[in-house]
């Protein structure tokens, strides 16, 4: 799927979305409402440019258009891998990012994202993972490495890798094992439009990825365990 | 018999007239260096190509290897090492017929497999010294491809600080009717000195890159482990101190390396400063900067050069040899024979030491040979003058009966399991199994247990010159062999009785609390200590630096 | 990757209370040490975990001396490891017995 | 003798000698042997920590809550126990209300063995340290470790109000290793130790202002800058983070197209830069002066 079909199919009604190059905003119409989005596409890495590009709009939404809920639309393969990027502090423009969205949100805006093709590594902490709710499509990949490549670098042989990955979802990429994680609340098939109007209106708390994780299987003792540290009696 | 008594120096006179065609002159463009090989050597040719385990004459090398086998074959190598991939081509290419060597680290495992494949035949596997030493008897090069820094027009060369082999060779070749071939890193009008006269050297090519130079001794501290700490605290209080030793060698490695950066902590605490360590036969090791700045060493002997060492070396005038040009000079050969002659103690680390004490890093499937460490690994039986140290070991030799002499104390320190548990000690030296698959004449043992003096290992120290049977011999070494087979083997109550005669040493022995053995005690406990100690002289490649 | 456990008897009852200590860090060729007070008074229980297997009789014969030495009673020690070898495996063991006995680790 | 080495303390030495002493109170100990449910079904010895200790103490007087990563473990990856660890440190601040957070980060990132889970775990951490601030509370790092600071964890240090760092320490987003094994050595050699530390390293990330300070490698000289330090009030407004993005785009104007450190330190006006990575600290400072982006 290209972004203007996932656009189209996100806002049948209408919008109006300025794409340049692998990078895109603007706004769509669901159920009446306006919706800011801010988007990549083919699976861009995120490197300086473009993470300042996205916490620009990110800060000219908080000013210009107070409490508009905002939809990220996620792909990408990671950060980019740079040493004129690392030289230049790419970690601190990717937290730059993330303080903007963060920002956005404790100002009131409602703030969704969709992966909707991959998303990998420090590209989706900087932006999906920041959004009070997390969706992905079925097509879609989310990981950290594949399992060739972690076995290259654990020495943990590929058949192991593979066999576990079919009962374990917490080291092989999938979107149904960051479901089971609790970092995606779901995964939209179907009408689009419907899936971003309830997702607006679903209550989101800091400690709910914990509790999905816990309760899909996936991360049995996250929770518990900052719970316990939390709540920890002495000190 | 009557007279022809120039036949070979009619052969150099016509090798000499056709290589100043094929390379048109004495100084030889680098697009004509093949031609010139191909015109000057002839099948069967003894062939040396200088390279050590620092500077190698890569260049030439390269440019044999890539000779038209037709012309140039047959070859007998004579030389140090094989340690380029273009030394092992040249063999692959059918060129050599016989090799005659020292050492071939990295490419030993190429090596193997030639000699198992019936590719080449193996004279011998020798000794630096040895090799320098039938140069002049039998194996004297009819070719030698040398490296030097810089030639002037005329073809005298500067070798400058990396000297090494090529005194030795130049000495044999050329007045043995040979011929030189330099490559040099520039050509320049004024040395900064004459190490080797132009009347020695027949061609000189400047190369497209400057000759190779391995950072081989440069030791980062921060590898240096705690138990490598504990056996240096070992050495220098149940060894150099107790003997007093005061001119060493070191074998290269992080157990004699942490042994050179306690002086200035834990051997100057034992108030041992100008009492051991003074002169040595070494290479210019990073990890001596802060002994020599504390005012421990005052003569040190270089064997060759080490990368980024130069200023601070040439800085050091009084310590090191420097010439009137202000940088070192050094020489493998004479390095070799003082440390063989003139030193009291040689200690380094080995790969496996079998019952009898005796040594080697052979291992299956590789041909390495041990370069100089047999030399300084060796009780030197021509040495006569005395010194304390060596009247000290004498006295305490078993061995030795009715007429008084001394020996060298040779020192092996080993951690009892190495990496990946791989045990030091063991029954039977995989040389044997090495020496048959390559049908050589001897197992290749690096050093023989009756060389060897003192084993240092994480249990304790084994004085080997108080046993006085083979078997009170094996009990001492399985005494510090720790849990290998070999260990675990040991009769307890001998161990214990060799304990009481002060042949086997426990740390507690020594008075040395193993959990006082930190990093901390380490005069410097990375590179960037060592450049601060030089007080920036210093200058590490750029591998070993974290700034 | 290995599990194993050595029990011994007849130790010398530690003077309690004693706060548990931990030596090393679990990283290749190096191990970690945790020592508790716990259990019957003259018993000591050793659980190791290693990364290289296949060398139990080793390790058998370091705890052996290990206990021989100081004699813990009312002891357990749980160990992991990444391939440390017998020398640092009895530094570390050293170490933490006498940040136990109230040294420092 | 010198003092305790940071960069070759382990994470249990850095915490003792960091804080008051005898102050530190652990939580979830090795005692509790709160440990990786991952790592052994991989053949993977565990951590009785998972590779970091969290826990409350004293800092110069002053009540703080503390995290340090062990690098020897695993690199000091973030897996599911060590991250909730830390997520739960950071939340606790908010209702014991410490002088500060103190994270003594070594880390290479997610933890490959259980990446899933520590991804999402440090996405956690991310929203608990910008949590922790906006609710007035100080988040410090130090990164003076062996293994740097890197991956996500890179970005959670650029989120904290003030990073401590010294010449050894280095810190960003994707190590030299992982860029040479996807883009070549070409790129980024990342054997080239020199060129890593000019790149990541302690001086270039104080030169462009993401270290807040530079120390020298030694634990009471971290302590002391993070004692000068407690008094940060976080700042966190649209303001503040309007003048970080004209700070960041700055850079990147400024720098934008260096291909090499040596040459953004040029055009800070820094007198003689190839000379800097040589320097000591105490050096190093004094010759820069002011001179930062």
């Amino acid at each position: 799927m290209d972004a203007h079909t996932l656009l189209d199919r996100l806002f049948p009604t209408g919008h109006a979305v300025a794409s340049e190059d692998t990078y895109f905003h603007g706004s769509g119409t669901c159920r009446g409402a306006t919706v800011v989005v801010l988007g990549t596409s083919e699976e861009v890495e995120i490197g300086v440019e473009l993470a300042l590009a996205m916490a620009r709009d990110v800060l000219d939404v908080i000013k210009t258009a107070p409490r508009r809920p905002i939809l990220l639309l996620v792909a990408t393969s990671g950060q980019r891998l740079s040493r004129r990027d690392e030289m230049l502090g790419i970690h601190a423009y990717l937290a730059h990012l993330a303080k903007t969205i963060d920002l956005a949100k404790r100002r009131g805006h409602p703030v969704v994202s969709l992966v909707w093709s991959r998303a990998v590594s420090g590209g989706f902490l900087s932006t999906g993972l920041l959004a009070d709710l997390c969706f992905a499509l079925p097509e879609a990949e989310i990981g950290v490495m594949n399992l060739p490549a972690m076995s290259r670098i654990t020495k943990i042989p590929l058949e192991r890798l593979e066999s576990l990955s079919l009962t374990s979802p917490v080291f092989a990429p999938g979107v149904e094992n960051y479901l089971r994680m609790g970092a995606i609340e779901a995964i939209w098939q179907g009408d689009l439009e419907a899936h971003l109007d309830a997702a607006f209106r679903l209550p989101s708390d800091r400690e709910r990825r914990r509790a999905l994780g816990e309760v899909r299987g996936g991360r049995q003792l996250a929770r518990s365990v900052a719970e316990r540290v939390r709540s920890h009696e002495r000190g | 018999m009557n007279g022809d008594w120039s036949r070979a120096a009619r052969s150099r006179e016509g090798r000499v007239a056709r290589g100043m065609i094929a390379g048109g002159g004495r100084i030889v463009s680098r697009q004509k260096i093949i031609e010139l090989l191909e015109a000057v050597i002839e099948p069967g040719d003894r062939v040396c190509i200088e390279g050590n385990n620092q500077k190698q004459a890569d260049f030439l090398s390269k440019s044999l290897a890539a000779t038209d086998p037709a012309k140039v074959r047959d070859l007998h190598l004579v030389q140090s090492v094989l340690a380029l991939p273009s030394h092992v081509d040249l063999i692959e290419r059918g060129q050599v017929a016989r090799i005659d060597f020292s050492f071939s680290g990295p490419q030993a495992g190429r090596l193997a497999k030639l000699v198992e494949g019936g590719r080449i035949q193996i004279g011998a596997i020798h000794t630096y010294l040895e090799l320098f030493g039938r140069y002049f008897i039998d194996l004297t090069p009819q070719v030698a491809l040398i490296a030097a820094q810089m030639a002037d027009a005329e073809g005298n060369l500067y070798t400058g600080p990396n000297t090494e082999d090529t005194p030795a060779i130049v000495e044999a070749t050329a007045f043995k009717n040979g011929l030189v071939i330099a490559q040099v890193n520039q050509i320049v009008d004024k040395l900064p000195r004459v190490d080797i006269p132009a009347g020695w050297v027949n061609f000189v090519v400047q190369a497209p890159t400057p000759h190779y130079v391995e950072p081989l001794f440069t030791r980062d501290p921060a590898q240096i482990s705690e138990i490598q700490v504990l056996m240096a605290m070992m050495a220098i209080k149940g060894i150099y101190a107790e003997y007093g030793i005061t001119r060493l060698n070191h074998g290269i490695g992080f157990d004699t390396a942490a042994i050179e950066l306690l002086l200035p902590t834990y051997a100057a605490e034992l108030g041992l400063r100008g009492k051991i360590c003074t002169h040595w036969a070494l290479n210019p090791h990073p990890t001596l900067i802060p002994a020599i700045e504390a005012g421990f060493v005052k003569s040190v002997h270089c064997f060759g050069s080490e990368v980024g060492m130069e200023p601070y070396v040439a800085a050091r005038p009084d310590i090191f040899f420097v010439g009137a040009d202000g940088s070192m000079r050094s020489n493998r050969a004479f390095s070799q024979t003082a440390g063989h002659y003139a030193c009291d103690l040689f200690i380094g680390s080995t790969l496996q030491i079998d019952l009898a004490g005796n040594s080697s890093t052979a291992t299956k499937g590789r041909i390495a040979g041990f370069g100089g460490a047999p030399n300084m690994g060796a009780d030197a039986r021509g040495r006569r003058h005395a010194s304390p140290a060596w009247l000290k070991a004498g006295s305490e030799d078993a061995r030795n009966t009715g007429m008084p002499r001394g020996r060298k104390l040779v020192v092996q320190t080993v951690e009892t399991f190495r990496e990946h548990m791989e045990p030091a000690f063991v029954e039977r030296l995989d040389a044997w199994e090495v020496g048959e698959s390559a049908g050589m004449a001897l197992p290749p043992v690096m050093i023989y247990g009756d060389d060897v003096s003192h084993i240092i290992t994480e249990e304790g120290i084994a004085n080997l010159l108080l046993c006085r049977t083979a078997e009170e011999r094996e009990q001492a070494i399985r005494g510090v062999a720790g849990y290998t087979q070999v260990g675990l083997a040991r009769d307890r109550r001998a161990v214990e009785n060799l304990r009481d005669r002060g042949i086997v040493r426990r740390p507690e022995d020594l008075g040395i609390n193993p959990r006082l053995a930190t990093r901390d005690l380490l005069a410097a406990r990375s590179i960037k200590d060592l450049v601060r100690a030089s007080g920036g002289l210093y200058d590490p490649p750029k591998r070993f630096r974290n700034w | 990757m290995e599990s194993l456990t050595f029990e011994y008897r007849g130790g010398v009852p530690i003077e309690s209370p004693r706060i548990p200590v931990i030596a090393g860090v679990v990283g290749s060729g190096n191990l970690e040490i945790l020592l508790e007070a716990e259990g019957p008074a003259d018993h000591c229980t050793i659980v190791v975990v290693t990364a290289a297997a296949g060398f139990g009789a080793i390790w058998q014969a370091v705890m052996d001396d290990f206990v021989a030495r100081h004699k813990p009673g009312g002891v357990r020690l749980s160990i992991n490891d990444v391939g440390a070898t017998p020398a640092v495996v009895s530094l570390r063991l050293e170490q933490a017995w006498d940040a136990f006995q109230g040294g420092s680790a | 003798m010198k003092p305790k080495s940071y960069y070759e303390a382990s994470a249990r030495e850095r915490m003792a000698a960091f804080l008051d002493p005898g102050s530190f109170q652990e939580f979830l100990p090795p005692t509790d042997r709160v440990s990786s449910p991952h790592l052994r079904q991989l053949d993977q010895p565990g951590a009785f920590d998972d590779g970091i200790l969290v826990g409350s103490g004293r800092l110069a007087g002053h009540p703080v809550l503390a995290a340090a990563q062990e690098g020897v473990f695993m690199g000091g990856a973030v897996g599911e126990v060590h991250g909730a660890k830390l997520v739960g440190l950071l939340e606790r601040t908010l209702v014991t209300r410490p002088a500060a957070v103190i994270l003594l980060l070594e880390t290479g990132g997610v933890r490959l063995h259980e990446a899933n889970a520590g991804l999402v775990a440090v996405s956690e951490v991310m929203h608990a340290v910008l949590a922790v601030r906006v609710a007035g509370i100080p988040v410090l790092v130090l990164d003076g470790g062996q293994f740097g600071c890197f991956g996500g964890m890179g970005i959670v240090a650029a989120l904290c109000d003030a990073v401590v760092m010294s010449e050894e320490g280095r810190l960003g987003l994707s190590g030299p290793e992982v860029i040479e094994a996807s883009r070549g050595v070409e790129e980024f050699d990342s054997r080239d130790r020199a060129l890593v530390w000019r790149t990541v390293g302690g001086k270039h990330r104080y030169l462009l202002g993401e270290a807040t300070r530079l120390v020298e490698d030694t634990v009471p000289a971290f302590r002391e800058a993070a004692i000068g330090l407690l008094g940060t009030l976080p700042v966190f407004g649209l303001e503040d983070l309007e003048a970080e993005h004209a700070r960041l785009q700055g850079r990147l104007e400024r720098f934008g197209d260096c291909r090499e450190s040596f040459e953004i330190w040029t055009r800070l006006g820094i007198e003689d830069p190839q000379a800097l990575p040589l320097l000591e600290t105490s050096a190093f400072l004094a010759q820069v002066g002011g001179k930062r982006g």
